[in-house]
């Protein structure tokens, strides 16, 4: 099913959110200085773009247009709050740590915008599948950028795990610098240093892609619309 | 449970009725953007852009239908003004819609041309007189160089030739500087 | 092909950049006098990494090496950064710096010219934002400090970590005049006393000569150290006027930390500074009061990096809104009929 | 008092920015900054509207409280920025067509700047009195404004550099906001 | 008495060179076995050649009229037989060829009558056409045709006489200044007179002490002043020299008639006068021939007089490496020494690597200012540096591009060595070209949408014309108004129709090169061909040739589909 | 379709989403409220813990508010609670929540442990703004330095004791960050003495 495929391709390197489209970046920039805070919103997000997907493509027909933007925001909105609801009952922890990030995915960006541009447009499969891509791409970022910040900046992969797993979890951070070191570095996981982070995933992935055209060639004709030329 | 529902329905129907209202009132003005878009195009009306002329890309990227970088004649140059206008990052231009190169004009050839006005047919711009069984003869000065009269010429007799280069015509050059040993 | 004109007459840009690198000596030697070898030792490392860095840098963006990196604007850079770190710092610092001033702070922005920011301070701030431990341990100076260390023990400190048996960084430690007067004040206790800070005072009269001498030889504009210096002592004198306990005064702030090197060598780096007359007022005054307020109320003892960062982001802007009235065009002016 | 109240202002714009310190609203931040002009209309609009939304949300909160039906919060709060950023569009079509023409493609992106939601979220965790909240709004609205155009004139300068082709755009743009934020720090324990 | 000076922004005191040549006559030159006139002399349209090769001309005898608004006569130097009309290198920085007149001189310099022109009762416009007629056009640089400098006679309150020269190396105005001061201050008061002018200031930079005694000595009583100028570049710049002598600041794109003034070179006002006075037409410059010669000097050259028979005269140096056509501030290097002199050439320097030595390879600007602080136009060079290197042309033309007089002061102070003035030349060359493309794309589109118009309402009256309801249709076979072109006149052939009219106009053009064997009567604009028959063969060849290929395109195309 | 209609149209549209996300809303919340508020008043306790002695109360259900005066000696404008540990009725050890107003960067605040000995038991820094990597060991995350404390009476060490050691005193403070510890310090003296004071009170488990 190239169809799935391609919707795939599209969340998680070509219309990447968070290094393409650049939609959705606050929450990426802040909660991305652990791997677990970043994969944990990362899902959340992606929770709320597949079920808001599939709400606004299965209700579009009541939808009126001029209504569009309140109503898609209503039912974003209220997804986030419930995903909020459950974290503060299930995993407090982390929810006092994600803070007020939790609800200012109503806001993110590029679930307003998969909304409007793909979920409004599509049957509910397909939108609850870019949804979930989109997340998906997102959580990827998140936690590429997540543990390059922990790693630069603590020497260690998975801190603060036990705030989702319990206090058992404790074991499972993985120190990579020798912990009396003290190895520190405080730039990464600071604001800027999530800028300058997310700023070389992209050089990094614009580099990446000038190095596949041009192995493979100037990309092919774009497909010209049915009737033009006349 | 109930105090939620008069609150946010209260809330609701509030901020609706004011929408509701606004949408009616708000006109919906034609679009300006397709004109200053068409404004940037070099109006060659050569379709290279994938649409039938300069215009209806302009009205495609006016919808975000399109991207900036389709058109051949505008060149890199072209879509720098594209990109300033719509506050968007130039992006080369796309070779799968041709290449740019410089204005060549259409020439016939005079000898050969059997006046059957299939070129003036083609022509976008009416820049090639001649009536049929004329010979028929291209207005340098309107042409605008798409080459769509090529094509159609039974004979073959239309040449598209860079026009030569005077000192009037002449323009000073890029300063070419070698900062770069490579690319 | 190359065109008119067919003279010059400028001092080329390698030439330039050995001048600043000349006015910066007196203030080193009196560092060198005051601190001792380790400054020497700080300015070798710097630049040892810039030099790399700027070199790598090249070579990965396909640039002639030799030849901007014979432009000597890496040197001042990182003359400046490590003018700026503490002489008894470990190696890893001025070389971490250097590298960070030159490949974020330069080359990634396209080299010499092209920086939005000042690469020096982009390395200072980096720094003392990652390691203000290490970056607020300065040592005493030789001369007064309670504790001597001769070369070896002071390079056996940098490069090693170690000091010679029994003696205790604290020791050697002493908060430099600004911080000791921030201190001091939030502690409720007299702050002080509005004479300059003691012997950093000297420090600055190196600065102020290599400062002059820049300035006589026209490769700084006036309007740069002029304004930052008058905003700087301006505001100082004001709130030590309102509140003499808790302000110390202008003389002190122009005599402590880092202002007369900002003001001669920072505040003027011409890439990151505006260039009309009046946007470069703007800009130095601007950067002279922000230094003022974050030493008197921020977080951070000296404010100079910050500032001129901060007032960097400002530059495109001024150079945009204050463009002089070109010939012509000037209102008010007879020749508009 | 009104030492507090500049306080409070200047803590909002400069001391915690928006987009700098709190790192809300980027989105408009890198999208609408590639021009001097629209950035200065972006500018515009979003301060009206997160000083608005400050006070609107104040009310808000008020009545949800006193009902206890603080988890509608985020629901009520974004349905009334959404309706007010429509609102405030009609507004000035109305009444400035020469305003909307320079506002008028930015207005509708407002509603997605999570500042517009964070503010007004910060100020009920804090639990701002009305006059706070709206100077609180007003110092945010500045703060994004003022650097929004900063960092415009500095992209349009950046366009015509040399830099490397892999961080042309974005990247650099990614990188000098990093700056930015870095030198901001500077500003840190200058206020609450 | 001295006048107070208004002293502009910035400027330069380049080393000035003038020693060299400024300390002899000016000399003469033996005609040279050859003119190379070229047609476009001035700024504007060239001139259109009225002779052609084989005719013999006289001395002063008109070569070309002016075509259009904007140009200038051209006259034979000296007698003798017009050999060619054909391109040849011009004394461009292109090096590319432009159409000139080629003159043999026959040596006997035989003068076309030469009469005075009466220029005190005759009305101004009368004066400009006579002026148009001989071809006397600005000699301080940019050959701007004098006549349309005189303005329709409203008069002007100052009249500034450009005796600056402030370039380096450059001393003809400074010998024509010496030498003809009282020919010179006679054009003074031919001008004063027409342009009603009540100030008259000479501006002098104070480097030539000799040449503003010289005036002030010609001056005698006339109410004229001889102003020296403090040495600085680019004194001579009309709007500089305009600003330093009156404090008037003219702005780009506004003349200075608008502002009650006027400029004038000394060598311009010099050649009015013998125009006027003399009937004399401008056949010859001063031009300052100096560098890397062994004899260095000025002479008075015939117009089209080859480049390099002027520096054999000055005796070029072997280790000379290319010449300089005006000074080393604002002139260009010359790609050959074929080319004829102008009437604005008004120097020649030999460049070798001691006098310019060469410019280290440019750094990147480091926006010290420099150039700024030098610019004479108050711009900011650095930015329109910036955004031309970016190629940002509309971002430099706000920031008044425009206003730049290509002075070069800037490049000349900028530390980096960066050819600032190559960037502007470029960045203006490419705006122009957007602007003419502008309007060419204008042009498009009006044709454009009037072609959709057209075409719509044919399509709308072949529908009704079939619709069964419609009104019984006249025979149209030219419906629609028909503009230029007219279009396809029949109604819509289906395809095959199409072809069979094709295959049947390739049958009549086969017909008729069968049967008359005569060229087709377009074919006559052609250059004429001896027989008839090589041609029809060679059409016919050439026909088939293409029709093959026609045909091989289709099928290419087809098999694509 | 008049301006009215309209209106009336949009609200009605809006109305309907708006109840049907109030009720989604509204039934999750009352699903998840019992289970939330558990989770928050398990973190709370789990904090206490940290700095109380076993005890088989709930000390956060049986805290009482400190009266404004004796609020401000530990740095407070207002009320705030104390947490009693109690073991089979008598109060073993108190919480307090204690703000040192004079750390590098502004305020800290701290939770105090101390037993009914008058000797502290525990010590958590709740929140600060103290530099990262210089100033935030007293984070008992970042470094085992607040656990010197613990013990601590005020005549152990004796009152010229109650200082860093840069100062005279006995306790570590790192070099070059001496006044966030000194801050510190400051406070839980301050702390001390205002349980001494009510001491008798507390211990009985009244508010004064
Ligand atoms: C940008 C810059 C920032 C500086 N920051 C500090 C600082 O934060 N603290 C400091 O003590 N010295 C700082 N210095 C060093 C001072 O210039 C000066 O060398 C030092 O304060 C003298 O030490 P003293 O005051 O102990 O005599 C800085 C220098 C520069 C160039
Ligand atoms: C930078 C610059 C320098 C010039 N220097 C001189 C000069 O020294 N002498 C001069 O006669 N014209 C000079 N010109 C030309 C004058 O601007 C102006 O064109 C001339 O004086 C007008 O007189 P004309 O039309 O008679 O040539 C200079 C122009 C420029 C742009
Ligand atoms: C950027 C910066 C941040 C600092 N942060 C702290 C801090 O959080 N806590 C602290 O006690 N000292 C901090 N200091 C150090 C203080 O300014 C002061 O020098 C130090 O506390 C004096 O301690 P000492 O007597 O041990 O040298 C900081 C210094 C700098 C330069
Ligand atoms: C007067 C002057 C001052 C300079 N100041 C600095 C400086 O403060 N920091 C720096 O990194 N480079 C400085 N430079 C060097 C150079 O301009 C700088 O590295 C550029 O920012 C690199 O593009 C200076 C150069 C000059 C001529
Ligand atoms: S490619 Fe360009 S010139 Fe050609 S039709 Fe399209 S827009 Fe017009
Ligand atoms: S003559 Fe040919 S090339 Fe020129 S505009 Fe017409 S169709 Fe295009
Ligand atoms: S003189 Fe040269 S280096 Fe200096 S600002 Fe001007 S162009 Fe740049
Ligand atoms: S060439 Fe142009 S920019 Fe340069 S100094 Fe002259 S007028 Fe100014
Ligand atoms: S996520 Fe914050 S503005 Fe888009």
């Amino acid at each position: 099913m190239s169809d799935a495929r391609a919707i795939m391709h599209d969340g998680l390197w070509r219309q990447n959110a968070g290094l393409v489209q650049l939609l959705g970046l606050c929450p990426v920039l802040v909660i991305s200085s652990n791997v677990v805070n970043a994969v944990s919103l990362g899902l959340a997000t992606c929770a709320v773009m597949m079920l808001s997907g599939m709400a606004v493509a299965s209700l579009r027909r009541w939808i009126p247009q001029t209504l569009r933007v309140p109503i898609f925001m209503l039912i974003i909105a209220t997804l986030v709050t419930v995903v909020d609801l459950l974290f503060s009952a299930y995993a407090h922890g982390l929810y006092r740590v994600l803070g007020i990030f939790i609800p200012l995915i109503t806001t993110n960006c590029i679930v307003l915008a998969r909304a409007e541009v793909f979920a409004s447009r599509q049957p509910v499969a397909r939108a609850a599948l870019d949804g979930a891509a989109m997340g998906a791409g997102l959580t990827a970022v998140l936690a590429v950028l997540g543990a390059l910040r922990e790693l630069a900046a603590q020497g260690t992969l998975l801190s603060g795990i036990d705030l989702v797993f319990g206090a058992a979890a404790r074991g499972w951070v993985i120190q990579v610098t020798p912990a009396d070191a003290h190895y520190q570095f405080l730039l990464a996981a600071l604001p800027p240093g999530a800028f300058f982070g997310l700023a070389f995933l992209i050089a990094g992935k614009s580099a990446w892609d000038r190095r596949i055209a041009r192995r493979t060639g100037p990309a092919p004709l774009a497909t010209v619309p049915d009737g033009a030329g006349g | 449970m109930l105090q939620a529902l008069a609150a946010m329905g209260g809330l609701a129907v509030l901020l609706g009725a004011l929408l509701g209202v606004a949408a009616l009132r708000l006109r919906v003005a034609a679009n300006p953007l397709v004109d200053r878009i068409d404004a940037l195009l070099p109006q060659t009306q050569c379709a290279q852009c994938g649409y039938p002329g300069c215009r209806p890309y302009a009205e495609a990227i006016a919808a975000g239908e399109a991207q900036i970088n389709q058109c051949p004649p505008g060149g890199d140059e072209g879509i720098r003004r594209l990109a300033g206008l719509l506050g968007q990052e130039f992006i080369p231009l796309n070779r799968a819609h041709g290449e740019a190169k410089p204005k060549r004009l259409a020439v016939i050839d005079e000898r050969v041309c059997i006046g059957c006005t299939l070129c003036i047919q083609a022509c976008p711009v009416d820049a090639i007189v001649g009536a049929a069984r004329q010979m028929h003869t291209v207005i340098a000065s309107e042409c605008t160089g798409c080459e769509l009269c090529v094509a159609p010429c039974p004979v073959d007799c239309i040449e598209m030739v860079a026009p030569g280069e005077t000192p009037a015509s002449w323009r000073w050059r890029y300063p070419v500087i070698p900062l770069k040993v490579s690319a | 092909m190359r065109t008119s004109p067919f003279l010059s007459a400028a001092t080329p840009l390698q030439r330039v950049m050995l001048k600043v690198l000349a006015a910066l000596l007196p203030g080193i030697a009196l560092q060198v006098w005051l601190f001792g070898i380790g400054v020497l030792a700080q300015l070798a490392l710097a630049s040892v990494a810039a030099l790399a860095t700027e070199a790598l840098c090249l070579k990965l963006r396909g640039y002639p090496v030799r030849r901007f990196v014979s432009d000597g604007s890496a040197l001042v850079c990182a003359w400046l950064l490590a003018l700026s770190l503490p002489p008894l710092a470990p190696w890893w610092l001025a070389v971490l710096g250097s590298m960070f001033a030159i490949a974020l702070g330069k080359q990634v922005y396209g080299g010499l010219g092209q920086n939005t920011f000042n690469p020096a301070m982009v390395g200072f701030v980096v720094l003392i934002v990652s390691f203000p431990a290490q970056m607020s341990h300065w040592a005493a100076p030789l001369a007064a400090g309670p504790a001597y260390l001769d070369a070896s023990a002071q390079l056996a400190h940098i490069f090693g970590g170690v000091l010679p048996h029994g003696i205790g960084f604290d020791a050697l430690a002493s908060a430099t005049p600004l911080d000791a007067a921030r201190t001091a004040v939030r502690q409720g206790l007299p702050g002080p006393d509005g004479m300059l800070g003691g012997t950093s005072a000297w420090l600055a009269l190196g600065w102020l000569v290599g400062g002059l001498f820049l300035l006589q030889q026209r490769l700084i504009p006036w309007q740069l150290p002029c304004g930052f210096l008058g905003a700087l002592a301006v505001l100082a004198a004001l709130f030590h006027w309102a509140d003499p306990a808790a302000h110390a005064g202008a003389l002190f702030h122009l005599g402590s930390g880092a202002a007369l090197l900002g003001a001669f060598f920072i505040v003027t780096d011409p890439v990151t500074a505006p260039t009309t007359a009046r946007g470069r007022i703007i800009y130095a005054a601007s950067a002279g009061a922000l230094t003022y307020l974050i030493r008197a109320f921020g977080n951070f003892p000296d404010g100079v990096a910050f500032a001129v960062l901060i007032m960097n982001m400002a530059t495109p802007l001024l150079d945009q809104l204050t463009q002089p009235p070109v010939f012509g065009r000037k209102a008010g002016r007879a020749g508009r009929s | 008092m009104p030492f507090d109240y500049l306080l409070v202002l200047v803590g909002a714009a400069l001391v915690n920015n928006v987009v700098l310190t709190r790192i809300l609203g980027l989105c408009p931040f890198m999208g609408v900054s590639r021009k001097l002009t629209s950035s200065v209309g972006m500018a515009l609009a979003t301060a009206f509207v997160l000083t608005l939304a400050s006070g609107a949300s104040w009310l808000i909160e008020q009545a949800l409280q006193a009902w206890q039906l603080t988890y509608l919060r985020t629901l009520a709060f974004i349905v009334t920025i959404a309706a007010m950023v429509q609102f405030t569009e009609l507004f000035i079509h109305a009444t400035s067509p020469a305003l909307y023409q320079v506002l008028g493609i930015y207005l509708p992106l407002i509603t997605t700047n999570c500042a517009v939601l964070g503010i007004p979220l910060l100020n009920a965790q804090a639990q701002h009195g009305f006059v706070e909240s709206l100077l609180f709004g007003l110092g945010s609205a500045l703060g994004f404004s003022l650097v929004l155009i900063l960092f415009a004139a500095v992209r349009e300068r950046q366009e015509g550099a040399d830099t490397p082709l892999a961080f042309k755009g974005t990247p650099l743009a990614l990188i000098t906001a990093g700056l930015m934020s870095l030198a901001f720090m500077g500003f840190t324990g200058m206020a609450r | 008495m001295s006048r107070i000076l208004h002293p502009f922004h910035g400027g330069i005191r380049p080393p000035e060179h003038k020693r060299h040549s400024n300390g002899s006559r000016i000399g003469s030159l033996p005609l040279p076995s050859q003119l190379v006139l070229s047609l476009r002399q001035h700024i504007g349209q060239p001139a259109r050649p009225i002779v052609v090769p084989g005719d013999t001309v006289l001395k002063g005898q008109t070569l070309a009229v002016p075509e259009g608004r904007i140009s200038s006569a051209l006259h034979a130097p000296t007698s003798g037989r017009i050999v060619a009309i054909e391109p040849r290198s011009v004394p461009h920085p292109s090096g590319l060829t432009e159409l000139c007149v080629v003159l043999v001189p026959d040596g006997q310099e035989r003068w076309v009558e030469r009469m005075p022109f009466d220029w005190r009762t005759a009305g101004i416009e009368a004066v400009a056409q006579q002026l148009c007629a001989m071809g006397v056009v600005g000699l301080g640089g940019a050959g701007f045709p004098t006549h349309l400098k005189l303005g329709s006679g409203r008069g002007i309150e100052t009249l500034v006489i450009n005796g600056a020269e402030c370039e380096p190396y450059i001393t003809c105005d400074d010998r024509l200044m010496r030498e003809r001061a009282a020919d010179l201050v006679a054009g003074i008061q031919i001008l004063r007179t027409l342009l009603r002018a009540q100030t008259v200031l000479v501006g002098v930079e104070d480097n030539k002490p000799e040449a503003i005694e010289a005036l002030q000595l010609a001056c005698g009583g006339a109410d004229i002043e001889v102003v020296a100028l403090p040495t600085r570049y680019p004194s001579g710049g009309a709007k500089q020299l305009i600003r330093l002598l009156t404090g008037l600041e003219v702005p780009a794109g506004t003349r200075a008639t608008e502002l009650g003034v006027q400029c004038f070179n000394v060598g311009t006002v010099y050649a009015l006068y013998r125009a006027l006075e003399h009937g004399e037409p401008l056949i010859s410059r001063i031009v300052t021939l100096t560098g890397a010669v062994a004899r260095p000097g000025n002479v008075e050259a015939l117009l089209g007089t080859p480049l390099d028979a002027l520096m054999q005269h000055a005796g070029a140096d072997d280790g000379v490496e290319g010449y300089l056509y005006g000074g080393p501030m604002m002139g260009f290097a010359l790609p050959s020494l074929a080319a004829g002199l102008t009437k604005s050439g008004n120097c020649i320097v030999a460049k070798s690597p001691a006098l310019f030595p060469p410019a280290p390879p440019p750094m990147p600007c480091i926006r010290c200012g420099d150039c700024a602080q030098v610019c004479p136009a108050e711009l900011q060079p650095m930015d329109l540096y910036w955004f031309a290197r970016a190629r940002q042309f509309d971002r430099a033309r706000e920031r008044h591009l425009f206003d730049c007089i290509e002075c070069g002061a800037c490049a000349y102070v900028c530390p980096s060595h960066i050819p600032l003035v190559d960037y502007y030349r470029h960045a203006k060359a490419e705006l122009w070209a957007a602007d003419a493309a502008g309007q060419a794309a204008d042009l498009a589109r009006r044709r454009h949408q009037a072609r959709q118009r057209r075409l719509e309402a044919a399509q709308q009256a072949r529908a009704e014309r079939r619709s069964p309801h419609a009104a019984p249709v006249p025979a149209v076979t030219s419906p629609a108004p028909v503009v230029l072109p007219p279009p396809q006149t029949d109604a819509p052939a289906p395809l095959d129709e199409k072809q069979a009219r094709i295959a049947a106009a390739l049958a009549r053009a086969a017909a008729r090169r069968d049967g008359a064997g005569q060229p087709p009567a377009a074919a006559s604009a052609q250059p004429v061909a001896d027989e008839a028959q090589p041609v029809a063969d060679e059409k016919q060849a050439r026909i088939e040739a293409a029709m093959a290929r026609a045909a091989q395109r289709r099928a290419a195309q087809e098999s694509r589909r | 379709m008049s301006t009215t209609a309209a209106g009336v149209r949009g609200a009605l549209t809006l109305l309907a989403f708006a109840l049907a996300a109030t009720a989604l809303l509204a039934g999750v919340w009352d699903l998840t409220r019992e289970r939330a508020a558990r989770s928050a008043h398990a973190a709370r306790l789990a904090l206490l813990a940290q700095v109380l002695p076993a005890h088989d109360n709930d000390p956060a259900r049986d805290a009482w508010p400190l009266p404004a005066p004796q609020a401000r000696r530990l740095g407070h404008a207002g009320p705030v609670p104390v947490y009693p540990a109690r073991r089979n009725g008598t109060v073993v050890a108190l919480a307090l929540e204690v703000v040192a107003p004079d750390g590098y960067a502004g305020p800290i605040r701290l939770l105090v442990g101390v037993g009914r000995d008058g000797a502290l038991l525990g010590v958590r820094v709740l929140a600060h703004r103290e530099t990262p990597g210089l100033g935030d060991y007293i984070d008992a995350a970042r470094s085992p330095w607040s656990s010197q404390f613990a013990g601590r009476t005020l005549g152990e060490p004796p009152e010229d004791g109650w200082a860093i050691r840069q100062d005279g005193g006995v306790f570590d403070a790192t070099a070059g960050a001496s006044v966030t510890p000194r801050a510190v310090v400051a406070a839980l003296r301050r702390t001390l003495l205002v349980v001494r004071d009510h001491h008798a009170a507390w211990f009985a488990g009244r508010a004064s």
